[in-house]
């Protein structure tokens, strides 16, 4: 087949079209002409329109070289490349490998052919809705070519009132309900809830002198803390932190039968009564 | 029989009559108010004649079910008040559902038949008798079979009414939520979503999606 | 004679067709939004010949600056486009849609019905989150039945608002349709195997940049 080679030297001209013609470093007009792309296929259509003929009809292979060179300048120049630019390199690579080499025994693969056929028919049906998407802009729009009634009365439709709820505040309403659960926040009222480990240590230092039997952690908990969950929750944690410094401090012994059973607390052999 | 000139500069050119009178039938058609002679000939073309127009186009709407009206200084289009029976339904309102209203909506689509119990279930909310109440005013839900459980709770089931105002062939159609999050339907995604999606963080479903409007 | 209670003859006695004419231009001339023939038949006495004076209200507008205009399954009067210059300094400032929303609404109109994966593959970026539900907002893209093949993934399709937005009769009407079509640019996806095809981005679209917006 008959094959342009001069993608190396269009794909700068590409990039110099498409940064603004300032003074600008190569590196950073190359970045701006990027920024420009929604995405290697975006790019691969704009280097395959520089091509001016019909997208079915364009050399693939040229194509392929332009790019491949384009991800070779901006490597040169230290410009880092999201992955799908690199993983569309490394199959435009294989591509052309599959275009040079014989073909594979028949119906093992696809061939170079029919891959080259596949991407050129993809780069023209989007460019077919890139044009189509402009054209429909371009129709007689309402509420800018083609105006409605300005004063609608009464009710036209046999729908008396009409409510605005529209089949995406439907679907989100749903979206929000099942996924509820996941992002409510633990704490809401985190600092009106929340016991000061302060305030637990002087709680449970003033009364476990006078404890002297196993009694289950949640007895020293404040009444106003023992109710709502959040708060029990939280004041639940700062005693037990007390309780593990005043076990440090031989104030307090701590007894658990297992994993997750409840902590007993009796006053420690080297507390006493007092300070 | 369009005689609108061809392309002069019909900047500097009075139309012809009947041009003048399309232009202004047009105008007075999209007009939300009555418009006086002054503002009609503002839009127009220099040197119309708008009171010949106007009087031309009345003579073309008598008897018809549109009449050209003065109406104080102005001029408007209105049907004729014989004719104000077919359109004497009610008044168009437009009102907005509560999230209440369109959650509830939303459960009795994807789950039905299913008991106000397990709406309550599902929202994690108690869900009260006067919004189921309202979407069955409204039409949008009814009831079903009652549910061959013990203490037999009735069932609340989506009407045809509904899915005509959703623009909706079945409730078989409406997507999952693995689709809705795929369509970026939940507001609020998870957190691996949205780290990179989101460059404004502004989730909140209150606000118009940024990303289409510019 | 058929046999009529003679007790209540007016409100069974069809009107003859000229008033019908009058009664379906009030109707529509009162109303906004485009209406379907059975919405207009609801609201008129029984044994209305409709089709028949949808046909004479389009003859009698043609050419004027208001024309009767078939909207997918309704009619509706619009101002003549040629006409649009004289309103459009009442409209607010048009808000532009982005790129990412232009294309992806031209797919759905033109691939109809399809699903969100064949609109990425088409775009070769992900659809991202604002882009549907936005479109959903608008009026101008609804779900369509879901695909009968593996997963049963829900579709999209595009809504009668569209057409009325467009000034489109119905999808048949896209701009280009039938060529593209018989280029073979609107078929399905070529289902080349998956190990070799090529690879789609997985990047988000909407980090394209407000200056490729036109």
């Amino acid at each position: 087949m008959a094959e342009r080679e001069d993608g190396v030297d269009t794909d700068w001209e590409m990039a110099e079209g498409l940064g603004e013609s300032t003074g600008l470093p190569d590196g950073e007009r190359l970045e701006i002409a990027l920024d420009g792309f929604a995405g290697p296929i975006d790019l691969l259509l704009e280097m395959a329109r520089s091509q001016k003929v019909d997208l079915r009809r364009i050399s693939v292979l040229a194509l392929v070289e332009q790019y491949l060179a384009f991800m070779a300048e901006a490597r040169r120049l230290r410009i880092e490349l999201a992955a799908d630019y690199l993983v569309m390199a490394a199959w435009l690579a294989y591509l052309k490998s599959r275009l040079l080499l014989p073909p594979p025994a028949p119906g093992e693969e696809p061939s170079g052919e029919e891959l080259a056929a596949d991407l050129a028919h993809r780069l023209a049906r989007l460019e077919a809705m890139r044009k189509a998407g402009a054209a429909l802009m371009a129709q007689d729009r309402l509420g800018r070519d083609v105006f409605a009634r300005g004063a609608p009365e009464a009710a036209q439709r046999a729908r008396e009132t009409r409510w605005q709820a529209g089949l995406a505040d439907l679907l989100r309403a749903y979206a929000r309900v099942r996924t509820r659960e996941a992002y409510v926040p633990l704490a809401a009222d985190a600092r009106t809830g929340v016991l000061a480990l302060e305030a637990a240590l002087e709680r449970l230092a003033e009364r476990i002198g006078g404890v002297p039997d196993w009694t289950v952690l949640e007895g020293f908990l404040p009444e106003d803390w023992a109710e709502e969950p959040g708060r029990r929750r939280s004041a639940v944690a700062s005693s037990f932190a007390a309780a593990l410094e005043l076990a440090r401090q031989g104030a307090v012994e701590i007894r658990q039968e297992g994993s997750f059973a409840p902590l007993y607390l009796r006053r420690g052999a080297g507390g006493g009564e007092g300070p | 029989m369009n005689s609108m000139p061809p392309d002069e500069p019909a900047l500097f050119e009075v139309p012809p009559l009947p041009e003048q009178e399309r232009m202004v039938e047009a105008l007075l058609f999209a007009s939300a108010e009555p418009m006086s002679e002054a503002e009609i000939a503002r839009r127009l073309p220099k040197g119309c004649d708008i009171g010949t127009v106007l009087a031309m186009l009345e003579r073309r709407y008598a008897g018809r079910g549109v009449r050209l009206l003065r109406r104080g200084p102005g001029w408007a289009f209105r049907t004729a008040p014989d004719l104000g029976f077919l359109m004497r339904r009610e008044v168009l309102e437009e009102r907005k559902l509560s999230r209440a209203a369109i959650e509830t909506l939303s459960i009795v689509a994807y789950h039905q038949p299913v008991t106000r119990a397990e709406i309550e279930e599902i929202r994690g909310v108690s869900v009260s008798k006067g919004t189921l109440d309202a979407l069955m005013d409204l039409g949008w839900v009814k009831l079903g079979r009652r549910r061959e459980s013990p203490g037999r709770p009735v069932t609340f089931v989506t009407t045809p009414a509904f899915l005509d105002h959703f623009g909706l062939e079945s409730t078989r159609d409406l997507p999952g939520v693995k689709e809705l999050r795929e369509a970026g339907l939940l507001e609020a995604a998870a957190p691996s979503d949205t780290a990179h999606a989101l460059p404004r963080g502004a989730g909140e479903d209150e606000t118009a999606p940024p990303s289409l409007l510019d």
